[in-house]
């Protein structure tokens, strides 16, 4: 079967979610990609939203984090303080999963503003929403998101979400407890930060995209492997599962 | 104890002008009819309060009733940005919108402060971010026992609540259920409430799971059927999803959403106003406008 | 995840010596089969957490358990005092225990900040009391935004709780309902946890209204129908007052409470011992104690 | 029909509080009082009982604050922590009603130790429980307990629940934003604070009862207007309704 980028990119993203993991479900790309993993290879992965849900289970894609079908199969729906204080800032999620309109070299994320100035914004995005926790308290990170000069930046114009902030030592000076971004996931490729200067670099490529495109597609000077690992294919499975869990593109959040 | 009161009168006698409002709701029971009312009674200088202003709230700021907004994420839900809230920002059309800009872990825990009669909340929030930067209302505090530094947020205190719920009875006890949020916090953290309810009974029975309002903390109550429409009312109907991705077209331009305000809520763009809309007109409005399921 | 085990196991693998254990329980599902198990299997140097111990803590402490009791309101609810408490506070019987009192708001608190893994909370608490001159764990912390001054106190952590529950299924995942007081914030604030329950299901349906602790945050489920007696678990069984009534002799008398502890958990006194309980012994006095209705 | 001092003292408690008030009720005679308003004058009287039940209406008298009976007939249950911070600590109780082991000249309550050492107490009482945030926080406080020179005493051994401390503007200083104990119910009478000087005087005797005993049952030099007040003895409504309540005096808390 043929695929879209964009259908790579969330089964790339499905992927890096393992069996079992508690999942806080950031908003966008990262519930299509958690649902499809559930439906997919990881049927216990928990799924908890930041409308309250702990353990839903829908049968189709969510329209919205505080969508009815998520409180209807879910373990238990607690109030949004509580899920917030005493499920993710306490420590107990493994990955938090993420999207992003701008994240830079050093993993950091921004949904606020595009400009430097603050007050003046030349686009005025949706703002932090649950991110800044979700990247601070989560076990480790996942970041979805589609690769272009402008969304992959040398230097993020704010940092809403905090992944390793100047370079190594921050997360550490900052009190930020979880690992950060351990995985970037776009339509090209899949990032890791280097152990030792906690930029992202390339880790792997999807197919048919070549070490030029990623470069082409990166705000800093990207470090590449000599050769990259190639993502597999969308299995049939995967495709199969993703088109049955959401049928009318339009209507996912 | 609560007022029963018809929906023009309640917004008439609790919200005035310069109040901090709340108008809360978590994708779900988001009180849209209550928000269009503010909007029919031209309130002005409003300080809106929410963690995810959405469509409504776009409407309230379009409409120009907005001269501040504390919140912590900005969108419209599965479909994309705010336009209006994006223009009063990044254009100040109507006009300009102070921005108090919070995570919603900060929020949630602003509105568990004001609900616990706190004067601020501690957290694990903000670190290594450039929201401390810019908003004021966030400030280091330390832990008298280990030293750790965490952050502080004042408590929210809004002058008026609204929020939607699924019952009410004559005596203005309050059931809501499903996904509900951060609304019983919002209600007990404001100094007066307003629930817009899809049925009030004579009896309310317990409903296990179901969050309850007694009378004593909710100061009106408007019988309001379908008034978190384009939401959903868990029990009562669906999300209209096309209402939104409609929204989108209609928001993005200035003269197709002032002709949304003046069809739909019979508001005059905001430079051709001279005086308050009188209350007669708006009952009238709200039926009518209740029944339809575009914007 | 959780390990579903028996009681004996549960307490060997989760509960040493020298560790803080809270048995949480307001009045209802209170766990008073763990609690016999702790004193069979003869823990020593517990710090022992509650917020309302009552018979059960009395019994522990009774029988040499405890080191320490860290609480905020301690006797034998609808009866009187808890002498075996009394005992060893006012004599030190059968060994002198510290005491760290709190107020129920305080220790709720506490209990909110460990699970919300923050290093204390705050509260308006403590006001004018002798509390905050006697317990080091009260301290005054001062609003970074209007310079009030409130009482902080530092989060609970212990190494493990234990609450009983009404059900729970093969995976561990666990429902209670009623009254459910701290408990949910006792288990999230505990580095492990133990729950024993009155039955254990296949399928865990979804009950409104139900408190759910999922597997991933329980360390073990003990099938121990009863558990609570002579506590109550809401659609089970109801409260043996009786025995609350019945302890109030058995507790003020050295020797009378000596015999109960031998003749009913098969516990030599604390000065007749001289080794570890034998953990084979203890299945068969645990179902022949659960049969019996007095204490 | 003839009754007991106990029975005029829960009598008295029960008619302080007024029909529709929210009334946080304490361990212990407060129960009982509460319970008996609700069945006579005062069926609007919200109960809210620490183990987090709001508007409580049992048709028996609780065996304790966690009765089952609260939660099944409660408008509805929250957590503890809820009922202390959203409930009390916000000043949403009109009163909060209390019993006490020892009670001193300002209205300070005694329930953790008697005896001067508290490391070495003589005796050890159960302690604070919710106490000290009721008398805090609830916008007044009701006291209840048999009156005995040992129970109304001219200091407290140790304040548990702070009532006027040490006399007029201590409760401003220490932020305690309710109005304290105004009114203090006894088996011998009712107690009020002077305006001026915070100190607890008699302002009604119970039926039968005299000046002197007042004052031999009293640990500090009471203050008694010329001629104080009667208690209207107890209505046969109000007996037959306290002991249809509490049919075996054994069982209540």
């Amino acid at each position: 079967m043929s695929h879209t980028t964009e259908e790579m990119m969330t089964i790339a993203a499905a992927r890096a979610l393992p069996d079992g993991a508690t999942c806080f479900v950031g908003i966008g790309l990262p519930s299509t990609a958690a649902n499809l993993a559930r439906h997919t290879h990881a049927p216990e992965l928990v799924l908890i939203y930041e409308s309250g849900t702990i353990g839903a289970k829908p049968a189709r894609l969510p329209l919205s984090i505080g969508d009815g079908i998520l409180a209807e199969t879910a373990d238990a729906v607690v109030s949004v303080p509580e899920i917030f204080n005493y499920w993710l800032q306490a420590g107990r999620i493994d990955i938090g999963f993420l999207g992003a309109a701008q994240i830079d070299r050093f993993g950091n994320i921004n949904t606020t503003v595009i400009g430097a100035d603050y007050q003046r914004p030349t686009v005025r995005l949706p703002g932090a929403g649950g991110a800044p926790e979700i990247a601070a308290s989560s076990k480790e990170a996942i970041v979805v998101l589609r690769q272009s000069k402008r969304s992959f930046v040398d230097r993020v114009d704010f940092v809403t979400s905090a992944g390793f902030g100047t370079g190594p030592g921050f997360r550490q000076r900052h009190g930020l407890r979880g690992a950060g971004p351990t995985t970037v996931i776009t339509d090209l490729g899949v990032y890791a930060p280097d152990p030792a200067t906690s930029e992202l670099v390339l880790t792997r490529l999807h197919p048919d995209v070549t070490v030029e495109q990623a470069k082409a597609a990166c705000g800093w000077e990207l470090s590449v492997p000599r050769d990259p690992a190639r993502t597999p294919p969308p299995s049939e499975a995967e495709l199969a599962a993703l088109r049955a869990l959401k049928p009318s593109p339009k209507a996912a959040s | 104890m609560t007022a029963l009161l018809p929906l023009t009168e309640a917004v008439a006698e609790l919200i005035a002008d310069g109040d901090t409002v709340a108008l809360e709701g978590f994708t779900h029971l988001i009180p849209f009819a209550a928000g269009h009312e503010i909007i029919r009674q031209r309130r002005r200088d409003l300080t809106l309060v929410r963690m995810t202003p959405d469509v409504v709230y776009d409407q309230l700021i379009g409409a120009g009733c907005a001269r501040r907004l504390v919140f912590s994420w900005g969108g419209n839900p599965g479909v994309g940005s705010l336009h209006r809230f994006r223009d009063a920002v990044e254009n100040g059309w109507p006009s300009a919108v102070d921005i108090e800009e919070h995570s919603h872990a900060g929020m949630a825990n602003r509105y568990v402060a004001g609900a616990s009669g706190l004067p601020f909340a501690v957290l694990r929030g903000y670190a290594g971010t450039d929201l401390a930067r810019h908003t004021g209302t966030i400030k280091p505090i330390d832990c008298p026992f280990t030293g750790e530094t965490l952050a502080a947020v004042p408590a929210l205190r809004p002058d008026v609540t609204v929020v939607h719920a699924q019952r009410a009875d004559r005596d203005g006890n309050v059931q809501l259920w499903g996904i509900t949020g951060v609304q019983k916090e919002a209600v007990l953290a404001a100094r007066r409430s307003l629930v817009t309810v899809e049925e009030v009974v004579d009896e309310l029975r317990p409903r296990p799971g179901a969050t309850v309002l007694p009378s004593w903390v909710v100061t009106a109550v408007a019988h309001c059927p379908g008034g978190a429409h384009p939401s959903y009312a868990h029990g009562f109907y669906e999300r209209d999803n096309d209402y939104y991705l409609a929204w989108d077209a209609v928001s993005r331009d200035r003269e197709a959403f002032t002709a949304w305000l003046s069809q739909r809520l019979g508001v005059a763009p905001a430079s051709e106003r001279s005086e308050r809309a009188r209350q007669h007109s708006s009952a009238a409005n709200a039926s009518a406008e209740r029944s339809e399921a575009g914007p």
